[in-house]
């Protein structure tokens, strides 16, 4: 078996957690990825969704951030106000996962128009819970598809804050969280330099090549000194998603 | 004490042309046949008000009801774009939206204000980020201990919120139960409010002492709309529709398509048929 | 995730001569037991927290522990004074005690405050009273949309809470029920904290979808103490002691029969005591 | 059957509560009242202790605010910090009631110190709910035995605002609730004067002087124009107050 890049996404994700996280999790690949690593490496896992569910463990993907699944295999669930202020805001999540329409080199998030606010070419749903995730949590993953419209040299609006215009803008706010310190993209991950925060391909999936990953990319992008090889999805790590995904389509009777 | 009502009734009792109103629910609950007796009844001009927009407002937003949207996240959960909202706001059809745009914390923390009578909610929030530049709405205060900067958002005081809920007793309370969203705090800073529920007992009987209640004297009418929630879901009573939620996209995209739908499906009908809902899936769930 | 430990080493774990200490439990479930060990421990130098200092406070009080009490309500509920704490304020026995006194609705806002990790809350209150003019931590803020000035108190932040709960779950969750007061706050307001409880299941089984529950990795320490809320109560196991509350307005009046009462029921005694407190009255509950 | 004095001043305050009428209520007085009254002419009152019980309808009186009792019998129970932001604050409670240690001659209220605050003569317990009951709640009963040391000419400290130092004083500070409109004694029964809003004698109990009123009050006290008599207690109202007392008795194996 060898792993769609989507799938090579969720898998590198998926492998960054532990049994002590706490996640916030999002729908797609995050949630894909958080609950994969439940049931491989990291059981002990703390998923969090911000619909209110607490600790929860679906048997199945939810299609929506308040599927009665999540429910039914929460710990407890909460009101939303108190998701925010005490779980979130509280400090209490270790990892919040991201996406977004548009990302720029320092990892800062668009997901709320392209072109001017008052006179949107596209409006875009809009930051939801992204702006006080990206600052509250302790630090950020983010899930992204690599593409030029995507991995943009410059954001029409800053939806979520990542590194701001580089290292020390975060401390500059006020901010005490690490912000987004891993990319997982279809064809590789980044990190922030850690001198300039400027995003940084620091693994290449399986056959994947430099330029087809700049090909991704509005910017120029930064490699670094000692690029590595992403490991391989493995057997289990692969089978135990697709068996996750076959049972959410089943349940579901949609693709997830 | 609350009333029970026809859902005709509990709509034109809480909502009038003008008004502001907070149809709430988080995935779970949403009050979809109250939003279509909204429409059926032709208001107009309404400042809609609601975390998660969804369907039940992209439906509203294109028949012309709004006037103003207060929102945080406007999609299609899982499926990608609500297709009238994103008209509205990008054609300004079938005429201009005003928007004014928050984050969720900023909203939840809005309407627990809200509820708890206070004109304004301070929280951590908005580091960076360009929303406060469009929403003049944004502020902020200071700590007066720590010398700390916080955002701000305004209380959410509704004219009236709608919630659906699982039950109602004949005294009118109304039992809430499962992903609980923000619909108390809605409930409870609004002036009047509809409460649309599943099914209408003699009494709640053993329960949680901590249950997630509305007493009778805090709600204004009660509507009984088996299915009301549908395509949304109730806990324990039908599952969400996740089909109608991956068609919608279609239906709405285009302008013609979704008025074709709405005079089929809700100018031509009534809250009755929101039961086969509840009835088809109730096994299921 | 939350340890299992002995309640004396739970005590050491989260208490520390000079640091702040919530005590919490409302009228239910106050943590007598754990209140015992601190005093048995000889902790000193404490800031004690607590809305209604109650018994538990006059005992910690009585025998020096505490150095500033923050409190809203100083009594022996339904009974009158407590004495050990006037002693104290009145005339400075054992030694002095520093007070910072707030009214309930703002202790509570406090609390929520912290469990929010804000540095402050805002509130209606205050208007009229003396209290602001003898407590400086009472200050205002102003809305910055209605310009309504709003009274404020600093966050309660503690260094550990303590709590008594019903049960807790083999992973460390804990589960409250009934009269929760601001126990849930109070432990996520704190920096560390401790959780008596009556009994240590394998699984909390079918519950309310909305249960109270602290979760393990919320809570730093676990003990079992069964009977510990004694002479409080933990709901479903054994009923409020209101015979103890009339008796200890006698023992604690006088600094004698005080100090020996200390000696002969907390001093030469353990933990272990609580257990007859909780089988003794278990049926009558 | 003859009312005592003390029985007299809950039967009184009973009277002035209706079934659509939602009390935030203390122990002692307050909660004999509110119990007798949903016992007898108002089943549908509400009832709410600061403990977080909603509509609570206990069999026997509570000990305290926060019984086992109040909760088995609630409708629901919310934690403390709701109670008091959504409840109270909330402005959702009709009828507050408050006692005290000392009242003056415009119903401000004294529960916390009895000479200078820093060096106490006596440290009485302190306001607890009562700052906030005193502003939120929609009008406030006061229940308290007369006596020249609890009826007194100055506050040493005001713990719960009344009518401050006349009429006009509440609405200068922006509240827009009523305040005090009833006292009920043991004695008589006071109300604000509507011109000044000093207290005022409207009725006397039966088998009660003004002389004996007065002696009960550190300041000259003004009578209304038309004093009137209370109206006797009925058999109902004390037979079911001392069957409650009974039960409470039974109940406890303690006065309540």
């Amino acid at each position: 078996m060898t792993a769609t890049p989507t799938e090579m996404m969720t898998i590198a994700a998926a492998r960054l957690l532990s049994d002590t996280d706490v996640c916030f999790v999002g729908i797609g690949a995050p949630s894909a990825a958080c609950n994969l690593a439940r049931l491989t490496h990291a059981p002990k896992i703390t998923l969090i969704y911000e619909s209110g569910t607490l600790s929860t463990r679906p048997t199945v993907l939810p299609l929506s951030i308040g599927d009665g699944e999540l429910c039914d295999t929460a710990l407890t669930t909460v009101a939303v106000p108190e998701m925010f202020r005490y779980w979130l805001q509280g400090g209490r999540i270790t990892i919040g996962f991201l996406g977004g329409a548009q990302i720029d080199r320092f990892a800062n998030l668009n997901t709320t128009v392209v072109g001017p606010y008052d006179a949107p070419k596209v409006r875009l749903p809009g930051g939801g819970g992204a702006p006080e995730i990206a600052s509250n949590c302790g630090q950020i993953f983010i899930t992204m598809a690599m593409g030029t419209r995507a991995f943009v040299e410059k954001l029409p609006f800053i939806t979520s804050f990542g590194h701001g215009t580089g290292k020390g803008d975060r401390a500059a706010l006020g901010l005490t969280t690490k912000g987004p310190t891993k990319i997982m993209t279809d064809l590789c991950v980044l990190e922030p330099d850690p001198q300039t925060a400027e995003l940084t391909v620091v693994s290449l999936h399986p056959g994947v090549t430099r330029e087809q990953v700049q090909a991704g990319c509005a910017w120029p992008l930064r490699f670094a000194a000692d690029v590595t090889e992403t490991p391989a999805a493995t057997e289990q790590e692969l089978s135990v998603l697709r068996d996750l995904h076959a049972r959410t389509r089943q349940a579901h009777g949609v693709a997830a | 004490m609350a009333e029970f009502v026809s859902l005709a009734q509990g709509i034109e009792a809480v909502v009038s042309d003008g008004c502001s109103v907070a149809m709430e629910g988080f995935t779970h609950l949403i009050p979809h046949a109250a939003g279509h007796e909204t429409i059926r009844q032709g208001k107009r001009r309404l400042t809609l008000i609601r975390m998660t927009p969804d369907l039940i407002y992209d439906q509203l937003i294109g028949t012309g009801c709004a006037e103003k949207l207060i929102f945080s996240w406007g999609g299609n959960p899982g499926v990608g774009s609500l297709h009238r909202f994103r008209d509205a706001v990008e054609n300004g059809w079938p005429h201009k939206l005003e928007i004014e745009e928050h984050s969720h914390a900023a909203m939840a923390n809005a309407y627990e204000a809200g509820a708890a009578n206070l004109p304004f909610a301070a929280f951590r929030g908005y580091k960076g980020v360009d929303l406060p530049s469009v929403n003049p709405q944004i502020r902020s205060v200071t700590c007066p201990y720590s010398g700390e900067v916080l955002a701000t958002v305004p209380a959410i005081r509704p004219d009236a919120a709608i919630i659906h809920a699982l039950k109602a007793d004949r005294e009118g309370n109304v039992l809430l139960e499962g992903i609980v969203g923000v619909q108390k705090e809605a409930v409870l800073a609004a002036k009047r409010s509809l409460v649309t529920v599943e099914e209408i007992v003699d009494d709640f009987g053993p329960r949680n002492a901590n249950a997630v209640i509305l007493p009778s004297w805090a709600v204004t009418a009660i509507a009984h709309v088996p299915g009301g929630a549908y395509p949304s879901y109730a806990h324990g009573y039908y599952k969400r529709a996740n089909d109608f939620y991956i068609a919608w996209d279609k239906i709405a995209r285009e302008r013609d398509t979704f008025l074709s739908w709405i005079k089929d499906n809700v100018l031509d009908k009534g809250p009755d048929v929101f039961a086969r809902h509840a009835l088809s899936t109730r096994e299921a769930a």
